[in-house]
C-alpha cells in the first residue's frame, strides 16, 4: 500500500534531488513571484487609492472588474501572455517567450487585482476623519496617501501577501509560458517549485510532489514573516 | 492675513446648510461662532480650512479668493491654518509623532525618508517644536504613548498641540475644549490667548458661552442657515440686536 | 432494470460506472469518446474516463482508485503486473511515433528514414529539441532513441530542453521554440490544425522505421488487492473494446481522413507476450 | 500562424461546443465554487473574529500560517485530498475520489485561507468602540460579532469574492482530485470551465480555451455583482 | 438595584489607573463623578458597566459581586444598565437602526429574523420606544438619516436616544453633553433628571461643574488614582473637606 505508507512517512523518504536542481527551482521562482508581486504592488496601491477616494461615474463597475479579476483563470492568462510574447505576437521581437519574464507578466496579471481589490477594501476602511487631519495640517494628496497607508497597513500587508500567494502557488500560466523548462545540466531555466511539482504529480512520483509542496510552503511563510516584519504590524490588532 | 467668507452659500445634497453666510477673522483676533447642535459650525470651519469648495460664494485669504488660485497656491494658503476638529482624529501612531505631522509634512522628501531610516535604525530625535507643543497642552510625558490609547480629553489636548505645533497664521479651533476638565480648558485657551498676542487670527467654534465670553475679541451667530449676528463680545452678551441671540445664549431657544 | 443486451448471464453491472484512466495524449485523440459510448448502451452504465500523466494514471491505479487503466509504456506497464496490481493485460492497438519539427527544418532531418540518425543530427546541429520529461511512454522511447545515437541524460547541451508536460503542450512550446520532438501520431494529427510543425521522421505505420512504434495495452486492477474496484465492469470493457466491434471501431477512427490507431488484439498468432511481462521466464518473481 | 490570427480574430470563430456541454460544465464548476465557498465562508468568519480580537500566545504565528495557507500550492492541496479520498485514505469508504464533492474540498482548502485571512484584516479593523457599544447596548458575544460583520461588511465581501476567485479559477486540485470527465454523451462529470481550458490549450485550440475563459470572467463578474448586491454596498466607500 | 463599586484596582499594563476605589450608587439618585482629564473617569465607567473585570476587588449588582456569577447571568445584569461613551460609537447604519439597537437585542432570533426580512422587502416599522426616544432628543426627523453625516452634537444626542431606548435600571453616562449647546443640555439634563423620577440610578462623568451642581444628588471627585471625596452635591460644592477638591472646582489645580 505504497499511497499510505507515502502519506504516513514522507519523511523518511530519501531526499530524491539534487541540491543544485532545487536551487535553480528556487531561485526561479522567488524571482519570478517577488519581482510581479512587486511590480503589482507599485501598481495596485496608487489604484486602489484613486478607486478608494475619488467620486465618478462607473467606479462600482470599476470596483466589479478589479474583483473579476481576483478570478482570472491562470490559464487563460498564459495564453493572453503567450500571444502577447509568442514569435508573431506584438512584442514577438523581444524574445520572451518562454523566458522567466514572461512569468513575471502573467504573474503580475493574476497577482494585481487581487492586491488591488484587497488593498481597496483596507483603504476603503480608513476613517474620513484621519485623511482630513493629514488634509488639514498641510498634507499633500501624497501626504493624505501616505498616512492612508499607513492606517491601513495591516490590510494592505495581507493584500500583498495574498497576492504573493496567488503568484507563488500558481502553476496555469507560468506553465505556458514558461513551459517549464529545465536544463539538461539539470538547472531550471523556467521551472518553478509549482510546475516542478506538476511534473512529478503526472508522473505518479506524489511523495516527491509532497517534499517539493513542503518547500514552497515554508517558503511563503519565511516571505510571510518578513513582510509582516516590515509591515510593522503582528496582525490581528491595530 | 485676513481670512473672509464672502456670501458663501453651501449644502450636502440638496438640503442647504447655509444661504450666504459672510464671515471675516483678521490677524490677532478672536473670532467665536456659536449656535445650536447641528447648525453647522463644522460646516463653517471646514470651508474655512479649505476642506471643500463651497456650492456658492467666495473664500477668501488675504483678498484673494482661494478657489480661484492652482491647488499649489492653494496648499500654500492651507498651510498657514491650523485646524482642530471637533472629534480629536489622530493618527494610528505615538502621541510625538502625531505632534510632528505638520511639520514633517512641510519638510523636503529627502529630509523626510532620511528621518524615516533614521526612525528604523532607533536614531531619532524629537523635534523640539513638537514637544514644545506638547507641554504647552501638559502632554510632555506621554509623548511616546499610542495615540489610540489617550482618555477622550488627552487625544484633543494632543490634536490642538499637532495644529499648534507648526505655528500657523490662523487656527480653526472646533470646540477644543469639549472633552476638557476646567484646569486644562484655562491651559488651552491661555494658549489661544498667547496665540492671539503673536497676531494670529483664531476662529473658534464652541458651545460653552462662558468660554466665548471669555476669549473671544467678536462673536457671530449661526442660526437658520444664516449669521443672524456678528459684534463684539460685550455687545453681542450683553444688548444682542436679534431676539433670537438672547434667547439661544439663554438656552430657551428650541430646535 | 435496465439489463443489457448481453441476455442478462453476466454479472448485473447496469447503472454502475467505471472508472478508466489513460494518458492525456491517448485522451485527447477523441478515440475512447467513439468506444465508450457504444459500450455505455450496450451495459447500460457509465464510464468515467479520467487522463493523467502516464505515471499518476498507473498510481492511481495501483491505490485502487481505478478500475482499468490504459498506457502506451511496456516497461512500467510490466513492472505493475509484476508488483500484482494490474491483471489481464492485452495487447489493445498501436500506433507510431513521429519526429516533428519546425517547417524550415534546421537540423535538415527531412525525409530520412533512420530515427537514430534523425536525432544525431538534431544534436550535432544543436537545434532545439524540447523533450517530454515526464517519464510518459513517449519520453521512455525517446530516451531509447537518444542512447541508440549515443546520448545518455546529461550529453546533451542548452539545446535540449525538458518540459515536463503534456504531448499537446510540449508540440505548442516545440512550434514557439521553432524546435523538434517526438510525438505520438494520434496526438500530432489531432493538433495538426493548430501547429505548424511538419512531420520529418515518419514511423513504421508509414514505412518508417520500428524504433518508433507505440503500442497501447490495457489492464484491469487485480480485485484481489483492491477488493473495491469493479472487476465484473473493467473485464467487460476489456473484453468489448478488444472484441471484433472495439476493434472495427478503432480501425475506423480516424482525424483529418488519417487512420490513427491499428488494432492488434485480434491477430492470428496467439502473442502470450501481450498477457505478461515482457522477457518473463516463467519463475515467480517471489 | 495559427496564434496570430487566433488573438486577433477570437470572435469570428463559430462557437464551437454544444451548448449541452458547456450548460453542464457551468452547472459543475458553480455548484463546485460556490458550495466550497459557502462552506469556506462559513468557516472563515468565525475564525477571522475570534482571532481578531481574542488575544493568546502565537496569535503571531497563527496569523501568519493563515496567510501562508493564501500560497498553498493548488497542486499539493489536490494531492493530499486525494490520499483523503482516495479509497486507501481515511475516507476511503465514502467513493468520493473523482467526485464533486472531493472538487469540493479541495476547494475549501484553498478558499478558506484566503477568506479567512482577508477577514481577518477586515475585521481588525473595525473600531473597537463600535464594538464596545454593542456590548453596552446589552448584545451578547454573538451580537458584537454581528456588529462587527457589518460594519466590515465591503472588506468580508471582498474576502469572499477574493476566496471564490481562488476557487473557480484554479485547475491544479480539481483536475487530480476532480479527474476531469466528462461523460461520451458530452455532458461534464467533474469537467469544470477551468479543466476544460486546460484541455483546450493544451491540444493547441487556443480560441476555444479564450472563449471558454471568456464565459468563465463573465460568471465571476455575474457572481460577484450578486454579492456586492447582498453585501449591499457599493464598494469603495463606507 | 444597587451599583457597587468595592476597593477597586485597576491600571492598563503596569501602570495602576485607580488603587482602591469604592463607590455606590442607588436607584433614583444621580452620582456625579469629577476629576481632571486622564484621571480614570471613562475606565471607571467602563468598569461599572462591566466591561473589563477590575484588576482587584469587585463590581456588585444588587449586592452581586458581578464577576463571580456565570456569564449569562452577567448578560442579564449588564442589560439593566444604559451606557453612552464619550465617543459618540454609533453603528455605520441609519439613526433609527442605532436608536433600536438595544430593543433588537433583547429580542429572539426569530423576530430579528422575520424583522431583517421584512426590511429588506422594504416593509419596516419603526420601534415606538427607539422613536420616542429620538424625538426626547429632538431628532425624530433625522430618524432615516445616516449616522456617519450627523454633526457632533446631533451623534452624541443619538447615542443618548441610544441608551434610553430600552429603559434600562442604570445609566452610566461619559461626558453626555460635552459637544451640546445649552439648550440641548438642557434637553438632555431633564431626560436625566425624569428618569432619575422614574426611579433610574445614574452615574454621570462631567468636566462641567454647572452641570454636576445642577443634576447631581452626589459627587465623587477622583484625583490622584482615589475617590478623595464623596458627599453632597451643595456640600462638595460649598465646603469640600480636601483642599484638592476646591482647588479643582476652582480650576486651580494643575495636573
Ligand atoms: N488602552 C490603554 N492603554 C494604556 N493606557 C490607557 C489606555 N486607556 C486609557 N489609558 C490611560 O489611562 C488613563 C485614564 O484614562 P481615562 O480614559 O479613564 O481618563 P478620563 O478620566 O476619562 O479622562 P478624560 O476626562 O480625558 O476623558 C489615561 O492616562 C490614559 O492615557
Ligand atoms: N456628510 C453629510 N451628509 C449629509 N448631511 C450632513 C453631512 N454632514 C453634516 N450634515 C448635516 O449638516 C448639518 C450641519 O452639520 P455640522 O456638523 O456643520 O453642525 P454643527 O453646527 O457643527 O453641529 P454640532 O454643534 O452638533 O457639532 C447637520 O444637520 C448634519 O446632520
Ligand atoms: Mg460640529
Ligand atoms: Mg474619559
Amino acid at each position: 500500500m505504497p499511497l499510505e505508507l507515502s502519506v504516513l512517512s514522507p519523511l523518511v523518504v530519501d531526499f530524491p534531488f539534487e541540491w543544485n536542481y532545487i536551487r535553480s527551482i528556487i531561485r526561479v521562482s522567488l524571482y519570478v513571484s517577488i519581482t510581479a508581486v512587486v511590480l503589482s504592488t507599485l501598481f495596485s496601491i496608487p489604484v486602489a487609492l484613486l478607486v478608494g477616494f475619488k467620486d465618478f461615474r462607473g467606479k462600482t463597475l470599476l470596483t466589479s472588474i478589479i474583483n473579476t479579476g481576483m478570478g482570472f483563470p491562470s490559464v487563460v492568462v498564459g495564453l493572453v501572455v503567450l500571444f502577447t510574447v509568442s514569435n508573431e505576437g506584438p512584442l514577438g521581437s523581444w524574445d520572451l517567450v518562454f523566458t522567466p519574464e514572461a512569468m513575471i507578466m502573467s504573474q503580475f496579471v493574476l497577482a494585481a487585482p487581487v492586491i488591488t481589490g484587497v488593498s481597496l477594501a483596507a483603504v476603503s476602511s480608513v476613517e474620513q476623519n484621519v485623511r482630513d487631519a493629514a488634509f488639514a495640517m498641510g498634507g499633500t494628496r501624497a501626504d493624505v496617501a501616505l498616512v492612508t497607508i499607513k492606517e491601513a497597513r495591516y490590510g494592505i500587508a495581507t493584500a500583498v501577501l495574498a497576492g504573493f500567494g496567488r503568484a507563488i502557488s500558481e502553476v496555469g500560466s507560468v506553465l505556458i509560458v514558461g513551459g517549464n523548462i529545465a536544463g539538461s545540466d539539470g538547472t531550471s531555466v523556467t521551472r518553478t517549485l509549482t510546475t516542478a511539482i506538476q511534473l512529478e504529480a503526472r508522473q505518479g512520483r506524489f511523495e516527491t510532489a509532497m517534499i517539493l509542496g513542503a518547500i514552497l510552503v515554508v517558503l511563503v511563510l519565511i516571505v510571510n514573516a518578513i513582510v509582516v516584519r516590515l509591515g510593522g504590524d503582528t496582525g490581528g490588532n491595530r | 492675513m485676513t481670512l473672509t467668507a464672502d456670501d458663501v452659500h453651501h449644502g450636502y445634497g440638496t438640503d442647504p446648510v447655509f444661504e450666504g453666510v459672510s464671515l471675516t477673522v483678521a490677524p490677532g483676533e478672536v473670532l467665536a461662532i456659536i449656535g445650536p447642535s447641528g447648525v453647522g459650525k463644522s460646516t463653517l470651519l471646514r470651508l474655512l480650512a479649505l476642506f471643500d469648495e463651497p456650492d456658492g460664494g467666495a473664500i477668501e485669504f488675504g483678498g484673494e479668493a482661494v478657489w480661484d488660485v492652482s491647488e499649489r497656491k492653494r496648499l500654500d494658503y492651507r498651510r498657514r491654518i491650523g485646524m482642530v476638529f471637533q472629534e480629536a482624529s489622530l493618527f494610528d501612531a505615538s502621541v510625538r509623532r502625531n505632534a510632528e505631522y505638520g511639520l514633517r509634512v512641510r519638510k523636503p522628501w529627502s529630509d523626510r525618508l532620511r528621518h524615516e531610516l533614521a526612525t528604523l535604525v532607533g536614531r531619532t530625535n524629537g523635534t523640539g517644536d513638537a514637544i514644545d507643543a506638547l507641554e504647552t497642552v501638559g502632554l510632555r510625558e506621554k509623548a511616546e504613548q499610542d495615540a489610540a490609547s489617550l482618555s477622550g480629553g488627552e487625544a484633543q489636548r494632543v490634536a490642538f498641540a499637532r495644529a499648534l505645533a507648526y505655528d500657523p497664521e490662523m487656527l480653526l479651533l472646533d470646540e477644543p475644549t469639549s472633552d476638557l476638565d476646567p484646569r486644562n480648558t484655562a491651559v488651552l485657551e491661555d494658549a489661544v490667548l498667547e496665540a492671539r498676542n503673536r497676531g494670529i487670527g483664531v476662529v473658534i467654534a464652541t458651545h460653552d458661552m462662558h468660554q466665548a465670553e471669555r476669549i473671544a475679541d467678536r462673536v457671530a451667530v449661526l442660526l437658520e442657515n444664516q449669521i443672524i449676528e456678528v459684534g463684539e463680545t460685550e455687545r453681542i452678551f450683553e444688548m444682542p440686536r436679534d431676539d433670537r441671540t438672547r434667547k439661544f445664549i439663554d438656552g430657551e431657544l428650541i430646535y | 432494470a435496465a439489463l443489457g443486451d448481453d441476455g442478462g448471464n453476466g454479472p448485473e453491472i447496469s447503472g454502475e460506472t467505471l472508472t478508466l484512466t489513460t494518458t492525456t495524449s491517448t485522451y485527447d485523440t477523441g478515440l475512447l469518446d467513439e468506444l465508450n459510448a457504444p459500450f455505455e448502451d450496450r451495459y447500460g452504465v457509465t464510464v468515467d474516463t479520467v487522463s493523467l500523466g502516464t505515471g499518476a494514471a498507473i498510481e492511481t491505479g495501483r491505490s485502487g482508485d481505478s478500475d482499468v487503466v490504459m498506457v502506451h509504456a511496456r516497461s512500467q506497464e510490466d513492472e505493475f503486473m509484476e508488483d500484482g496490481y494490474a491483471i489481464n493485460r492485452r495487447d489493445l492497438m498501436f500506433n507510431d511515433f513521429v519526429i516533428i519539427g519546425d517547417a524550415d527544418d534546421p537540423a535538415g532531418i527531412s525525409g530520412g528514414d533512420d530515427a537514430v540518425d534523425a536525432f544525431a543530427q538534431i544534436a550535432e546541429s544543436e537545434s532545439t529539441f524540447v523533450s517530454r520529461g515526464d517519464d510518459s511512454g513517449t519520453h521512455t522511447q525517446e530516451l531509447e532513441i537518444w542512447g541508440e545515437a549515443g546520448y545518455e541524460d546529461g550529453d546533451f547541451g542548452e539545446w535540449y530542453q525538458e518540459a515536463g508536460q503534456g504531448m499537446g503542450e510540449v508540440i505548442v512550446q516545440t512550434g514557439q521554440s521553432e524546435g523538434y520532438t517526438l510525438s505520438d501520431r494520434g496526438t500530432y494529427l489531432s493538433m495538426i490544425n493548430e501547429t505548424d510543425l511538419e512531420i520529418h521522421v515518419e514511423g513504421p505505420v508509414e514505412g518508417g522505421p520500428e524504433i518508433l512504434s507505440n503500442p497501447y495495452g490495457i489492464f484491469a486492477i487485480n480485485p484481489a488487492v483492491h477488493d473495491n474496484v469493479n472487476y465484473d465492469l473493467a473485464m467487460a470493457y476489456i473484453g468489448f473494446i478488444t472484441s471484433l466491434e472495439g476493434e472495427e471501431i478503432i480501425r475506423e477512427y480516424t482525424v483529418e481522413g488519417e487512420q490513427l490507431f491499428f488494432p492488434e488484439a485480434i491477430t492470428e498468432e496467439p502473442n502470450f507476450q501481450q498477457y505478461v511481462p515482457e522477457e518473463w521466464d516463467g519463475s515467480h518473481s517471489d
